[in-house]
């Protein structure tokens, strides 16, 4: 077994556990610190697979970012409210679902042993792609070439969530008496 | 069939919407604007019954075909044609429809008073509805009218009814509607199956429907079941025993025109519609429900009228007067013989004229009391002498006393019966005596004794405007009552048309090939 | 002329309603009684006189030419059926027609002087022509349909003047009560034309007599459709089991029970079956039940007459009576008899009627006989042809009622279809009639007054006691003033005496000239049964006069002294409380009719119509309801819940697949 | 070059996304909710990157980046709709959050 796979098998086992108690803990606040841990876990499977840009992406913006904005607003919440000591769904809801997610979780898993994926060989393999200057510099040749107008249509995006979340967290002048 | 040569009958139709219309840009926000728009209606109407006057002149007795047909592609793809005509059967009822719309706008001439405007236009839209139905030749234009004319009955009884006018509109509104739903997939059938049949297309031209070979035999047999859906869209709009529930809800929350217009003519859309379109297409079907029929009609006619003598509403006595009159017609439309027959279409015509008399005289006495209850009244005669004059001969005619109209029909359709079978005959008659029973009963308890309570020693008896709504009606009582020949002449050859698939050379062999239709003979 | 007949009272009908609805109607003042019942007799009048010169011209023609036919209008015509409305004028009709306009016109008269102080006199005489019109054309119909527009409309009329006091609700009860009964009868009838016009086809009379002869049809029809038409008779003839109806209506003014509960209305039946007599003659079995209910409703009454203390309620009960008599003449076959006692009898009980009127006006509506007494000396008039009247009926030779009666008695005995039961049943219901009518004259006129007598001096107070509802009060604080009535009454009554007296000459047996005019027009005479001699006959007319005479005595035994009839009255008390309660017939028919039916009629309004029929129909609205709640409760707002349900198609997806894939 | 069975790593990915997906079905925290979401896009983005290694191809790499705006922007987004919610309803409990209710 290569130091590669160890390490994702690491990465795997550590993603799977914090992701659990993400989902499970009581306290959204220890849910978002194991959330940060799942990202990293993410971004070095990213780097195994090697798809180092996407693993860089993954820490600036999902561990950086969205986790601060997150935890933000977790501490802005929790500042004045005691409801967020929250319960869970109700019990049959949660059963079933908790049945349905595993017997689709296990039939995936059939369907990926089972399965054949993989029809041709693609144009990049490893080699061209060390040829050609490493993944990042392929995939920022390709973003500014063949993605040029989503790429753009991105920043129009990004734009619309700003002034949309801003819009929408910002305090209005309620009028009173209405909950 | 012959091309359009006028469009007389388009004028007939459309002329009191296109009336409505024009009225609604009356302004009526002063005292006279309001007098003006009134005015206006009734003059749309009594101008539509001119019109249907001339319909009458130029209607020839002798052709059973349709008359001053008028043909227009519609929607060619699905073979549905803008496709009017007349016929003996249709031109009375016709002629009862435009009749009543004067004197019905004339009796709500102080009772209605919010949304004037509106309640006319209704009225007047209603009316179209009402004769396009009548006069619709497409069976696809049928039902458009059909359904057209519960939109604004809808609304009549909605706005213009009383407490519970809100649940007896919906009910009003369902009811109809479940049932004409299964008319119009029995039309789509056959429609497809003259598609199949001919090669050429679809068609829902009735005539073109008529020589659709259905398969029968059974009581599931297809043509069993398109049967069953036609007649049961019909049998609730007359209607037919027990489907009869929604007449006394909305009879007695509807504003009096509305229970005129339902009484007077929407019932006698069912009846029209058995005629036109269940007996020509499902011949062998209705032979062979021609039993249940008959008895579900004799039992109608003894439920209504039981059940109208124990009533205390006086309204609600006369709507179930209504089921019970109208088990009449049903009797005689499937007694399958002329008699019965012409008795069934007389019939329609003479319970459009009492049963729209006795709601005018309800509502009238409505308009003074604002009560219906019979414990309520008392020794009314007393007070209003010609009210009582009045309500003594509608209440005759209804009774079918000879000499009144009631008694051509009811004799025709218990003669015609009791040809089929005597002893339903024997059994429908009891009618005779209940009918006596349950309005005799009636009249003592609102018209007769001591006059009881201050407000019915104080009541006012008939206005000149009443007298004048009232007095058509009368007149037609008697004149219908001594001379039905009149009437009789211009139906009889549609009748024995109408009757053609079910005369004994037909029976005999109706197994093997289908012979002679109304409008193909 | 024929036309003219039933017309004239219709116009008159016509005059005095519009008169009354334009004016009296509209907030007038009443037009007074002498206007309004002189236009009303003038019409009915003229109308006599039409009658009379039709019948002289049959009288002068031909036997075969004595029928005169107008058709009016086509009425009704829709293939086969075709009814013209056809007056027919022969010898039946004739005499009927004599009979209604001439004991019509009398009527007419004394109601001027009777309803003198109505409230609204023209209405009163509007009904009363309009009565006449419908009665003519009855009688005049030349087919079954016009005969019935004439049956139902006296009905109608009837109705009309039973409740013409209709503020007193037990008076308009009464009439709806007649009204529905003779339905019942109209029942019958319309199922025998329909019968008769499926059979023969036609529904004329002439056509009918001769399609009879000439149809072979099996003797079942025929009996089914005489006795349907003979429910109808029952009806409006007031036999067993409709005769309830007469005696309440009584509630009418008085001169309506004489023209129509006496004279004219209820003896249609009589005509009825005598005008298809043809078709009964064939009928062994509807005559046989024709005379049994005939006589037993001619007993029947008559017990029930016995105890009555309503002046009119006697009469009524005679009345039905009597008529039981006329057919019990049919029901053995003798038409010419029943017809004959048809005429008697509407001169007769119209003079008691009209006398019993005059009793009642003079004594301020009080109608109790335990209540008179003494009338002889306080009105001598009314006395003198009152007992006319009542010895005409309890059978005294010579007058009308012992010749038309004993004519029946005899044919009873004697006849084919009859048998000495039926003459027993007749001969005791004379005894029965003799000593209820003397009962009744002597406790109104004889002996001494039962009441207080005013003095005849209070003018001005009886003048204003003449209103219905009127006078009882009056009558026992300051006694009553009791006066002979005008002379428009009285006169009518003369008239009527007379023809009482003397009207049994058109039928004196083994020369009368009645039976011989009616010939052609009713069945033949039956035969005599063989063991019948015509010596006979004389011996059972002694017997009927001597059966009268004791009747007579008995009546003035017991009542010769109020003592002897109480006493009589405790020894059989039980018996007279049935009698007086008329066997309980009202009630029997309540209990057992109309009660349940009302029940009947509550429980499918309330129950099966409201709760089975109407709830079956909204539990489908309902239905409907219940599964649009179900799907909204999919639609609770939880996005948890929307997810889980992606979550389920999803599986259901992959679930589908998979079993594609394996199977 | 890629060290483990592509199926491993695609189970691994099926793995986290369910319980993402269960972790948005059984609580009621709507800011647990939007973290589940995230794990379910985290494990959607695997996937991408796992193909695209396996299928010599960087197209899925160029899907994930922008995955990832998208996702950064809807959690923008997201916690500012929580922010408003809370503040008109005073509750982050998606069973109380139930305007839509029919």
């Amino acid at each position: 077994m290569s130091p590669e796979a160890i390490f994702f098998y690491l990465f795997a086992v550590m993603a799977v556990a914090f992701s659990l108690v993400t989902v499970l803990k009581r306290n959204p606040a220890v849910g978002a610190f194991s959330l940060v841990l799942v990202f990293f876990s993410f971004a070095g499977i990213y780097a195994i697979l090697g798809a180092h840009l996407v693993a860089a992406l993954q820490v600036v913006v999902y561990a950086g970012a969205i986790m601060v904005l997150l935890i933000f607003v977790i501490m802005l919440l929790n500042a004045d409210s005691p409801s967020l000591d929250m319960d869970r769904t109700h019990w049959t809801l949660r059963a079933l679902s908790l049945a349905g997610c595993a017997t689709l979780f296990a039939f995936f898993v059939w369907a990926f042993q089972n399965g054949s994926l993989f029809p041709q060989p693609g144009q990049f393999p490893p080699q061209r792609v060390a040829e050609l200057g490493g993944s990042t510099k392929l995939i920022s040749y390709l973003m500014f070439t063949e993605y040029l107008y989503p790429f753009e249509v991105t920043s129009a995006l990004i734009l619309a969530g700003i002034v949309g979340s801003v819009t929408l967290a910002k305090r209005q002048k309620v009028k009173r008496g209405k909950a | 069939m012959a091309s359009s040569t006028s469009c007389l009958l388009s004028w007939l139709v459309f002329l009191p919407l296109l009336w409505a219309l024009v009225g609604l840009c009356i302004p009526t926000n002063t005292a006279s604007g309001l007098k003006l728009s009134k005015l206006s209606a009734l003059i749309g109407s009594l101008v539509t019954f001119a019109v249907s006057i001339c319909v009458y002149q130029q209607f020839d007795p002798a052709s059973a075909q349709a008359q001053l047909a008028e043909n227009h592609a519609w929607i060619p793809s699905l073979g549905v044609g803008y496709r009017l005509g007349i016929d003996g059967i249709s031109l009375w009822l016709v002629l009862l429809t435009t009749f009543l719309t004067p004197i019905v706008i004339l009796s709500s001439w102080e009772s209605v008073e919010k949304k004037v405007k509106a309640y006319y236009a209704l009225i007047l839209a209603l009316e179209t509805a009402m004769l396009g139905t009548f006069l619709a030749m497409d069976a696809f234009l049928f039902y458009t009218f059909w359904e057209a004319m519960l939109i604004p009955m809808y609304f009549l009884v909605g706005i213009w009814g009383g407490k519970e006018r809100i649940y007896a509109a919906m009910k009003l509104f369902l009811y109809t509607m479940a049932g004409s739903l299964l008319m119009l997939v029995a039309i789509f059938y056959l429609a497809y199956q003259y598609k199949l049949q001919t090669g050429l297309g679809y068609s829902m031209y009735l005539p073109d429907l008529y020589m659709v070979k259905i398969p029968s035999g059974g009581y599931l047999a297809p043509q069993s079941l398109l049967f069953l859906a036609f007649t049961i869209a019909f049998a609730i709009k007359v209607p037919l025993f027990p489907l009869h529930t929604w007449l006394p809800d909305a009879h007695v929350q509807a504003p009096t025109a509305g229970s005129v217009i339902l009484a007077g003519v929407l019932l006698k859309m069912g009846g029209y519609g058995l005629i036109r379109f269940v007996l020509p297409l499902f011949p062998d079907a209705v032979r062979l429900y021609q039993t249940p029929m008959l008895v579900l009609g004799t039992v109608a006619i003894t439920y209504g009228a039981l059940i109208a003598w124990v009533q205390t509403d006086v309204k609600k006595l006369v709507a179930y007067s209504s089921v019970s009159h109208m088990g009449y017609v049903v009797l005689g439309i499937f007694a399958l013989n002329p008699t019965g027959m012409t008795g069934a279409v007389y019939q329609m015509l003479c319970h459009g004229i009492s049963t729209s008399g006795l709601f005018l005289l309800v509502g009238m006495i409505y308009d003074r009391r604002h009560t219906r209850e019979m414990s309520d009244f008392g020794g009314i005669s007393k007070v209003m002498p010609l009210f009582a004059i009045a309500f003594m001969i509608i209440l005759l005619s209804s009774a079918a006393l000879p000499g009144t109209n009631g008694f051509i029909g009811e004799f025709m359709i218990l003669l015609g019966l009791w040809q089929t079978s005597q002893v339903l005959a024997a059994f429908a008659a009891l009618g005779v005596i209940l009918g006596a029973v349950y309005l005799l009963f009636m009249f003592q308890k609102v018209m007769l004794g001591p006059v009881t309570g201050d407000e019915n020693k104080r009541l006012k008896d008939l206005s000149l405007r009443e007298v004048a709504v009232l007095v058509p009606l009368l007149i037609a009582v008697f004149w219908m009552g001594f001379n039905p020949g009149f009437w009789f002449k211009k139906m009889q050859t549609s009748i024995d048309a109408s009757l053609v698939p079910y005369s004994q050379s037909a029976v005999a062999s109706s197994n093997a090939e289908k012979v002679g239709t109304p409008w193909n003979p | 002329m024929l036309a003219l007949i039933p017309l004239l009272p219709l116009i008159g009908f016509l005059i005095n309603g519009s008169w009354y609805a334009l004016g009296q109607a509209r907030g007038g003042k009443a037009v007074p009684a002498t206007a309004a019942g002189g236009i009303a007799t003038a019409t009915i009048g003229a109308s006599f006189v039409c009658a009379l010169m039709l019948f002289l011209q049959l009288l002068g023609s031909e036997e075969e030419a004595r029928t005169l036919e107008v058709t009016l209008f086509h009425w009704i015509s829709a293939g086969a059926l075709q009814i013209p409305f056809t007056l027919r004028f022969d010898q039946l009709s004739s005499l009927f027609c004599l009979v209604i306009t001439g004991v019509g016109s009398l009527i007419h008269i004394f109601s001027i002087g009777y309803m003198g102080h109505d409230e609204s006199p023209q209405k009163f005489f509007a009904y009363l022509n309009l009565f006449c019109a419908f009665m003519l054309v009855l009688v005049l119909g030349g087919s079954l349909p016009v005969l019935f527009l004439g049956w139902e409309g006296v009905g109608l009329c009837s109705y009309l003047l039973i409740s013409y006091w209709y503020t007193d609700p037990d008076k308009a009860s009464a009439g709806k009560k007649a009204f529905i009964v003779n339905r019942i009868g109209d029942l019958g009838f319309l199922l025998g034309m329909f019968l008769i016009f499926t059979t023969f086809g036609s529904l004329d009379f002439t056509a009918l007599k001769q399609l009879v002869l000439t149809m072979p049809v099996s003797g079942g029809i025929m009996t089914t459709i005489c006795l349907l038409l003979f429910v109808g008779c029952t009806g409006k003839s007031a036999q067993i089991p409709l005769f309830v109806w007469l005696p309440d209506a009584m509630a009418g003014p008085t001169p309506v029970s004489a023209l129509i509960h006496a004279a004219t209305m209820v003896t249609s039946g009589i005509y009825l079956v005598s005008r298809l007599s043809f078709m009964f003659a064939l009928s062994p079995d509807a005559l046989c039940v024709v005379a049994t209910i005939g006589a037993a409703t001619a007993l029947f009454a008559a017990t029930i007459a016995i105890a009555q203390n309503d002046i009119k309620k006697v009469l009524a009960y005679s009345t039905v009576s009597q008529l039981g008599y006329m057919f019990l003449a049919c029901g053995v076959g003798a038409y010419a008899s029943g017809v004959f006692h048809v005429i008697t009898h509407a001169f007769f009980k119209a003079l008691l009627f009209m006398g019993a009127g005059s009793v009642i006006h003079g004594m301020h509506e009080e109608q109790d006989i335990q209540k008179m007494g003494g009338l002889r000396r306080l009105m001598p008039q009314t006395f003198l042809v009152f007992a006319v009247g009542w010895l005409a009926i309890a059978g005294i030779p010579p007058l009308s009622g012992f010749v038309s009666k004993d004519e029946i008695l005899w044919m009873a005995f004697a006849s084919e279809h009859g048998s000495v039961a039926l003459w027993v049943v007749g001969a005791l219901t004379a005894a029965l009639t003799a000593f209820y009518m003397s009962r009744l004259f002597i406790l109104t006129f004889l002996g001494t007054p039962r009441f207080k007598v005013a003095e005849p001096q209070d003018k001005g107070h009886h003048d204003h006691g003449h209103g219905h509802d009127h006078g009882h009060g009056d009558a026992a604080h300051h006694g009553v003033a009791v006066h002979e009535s005008p002379a428009v009454m009285v006169l009518p009554l003369a008239v009527l005496a007379v023809l009482s007296a003397v009207a049994g000459a058109i039928g004196i047996p083994h020369m009368s000239w009645l039976e011989h005019w009616l010939h052609p027009v009713l069945a033949h005479a039956p035969a005599l049964r063989p063991e019948v001699h015509h010596e006979t006959e004389w011996v059972l007319m002694g017997v009927s006069v001597g059966i009268a005479i004791v009747g007579i005595a008995l009546a003035f035994v017991i009542y010769g002294n109020l003592k002897t009839a109480e006493r009589f009255k405790t020894q059989w008390a039980s018996l007279a409380k049935i009698l007086s309660n008329k066997w309980y017939v009202d009630e029997f028919y309540d209990a057992l009719i109309v009660k349940p039916l009302n029940a009947l009629a509550t429980i499918l309004w309330k129950f099966f119509d409201v709760k089975v029929i109407d709830r079956i129909v909204l539990s489908l609205g309902d239905a409907s309801n219940q599964s649009g709640a179900l799907a909204r409760s999919l639609q609770n707002g939880s996005t948890q819940l929307y997810a889980f349900l992606m979550l389920a198609g999803f599986l259901s997806i992959v679930g589908y697949s998979l079993y594609g894939i394996f199977h | 070059m890629i060290p483990v069975p592509v199926p491993v790593i695609l189970s691994f990915c099926a793995a986290i996304f369910f319980i993402g997906l269960a972790g948005v079905l059984i609580r009621r925290n709507i800011l647990v909710v939007i973290m589940s979401i995230e794990l379910m896009l985290n494990a959607v983005n695997l996937t991408l990157v796992t193909f695209s290694a396996a299928l010599d191809h960087p197209h899925g790499q160029m899907a994930v980046f922008f995955i990832i705006v998208v996702a950064a922007v809807e959690s923008a987004v997201g916690l500012g709709l929580v922010i408003a919610l809370f503040r008109t309803m005073r509750t982050v409990d998606t069973d109380q959050i139930q305007l839509l209710k029919g």
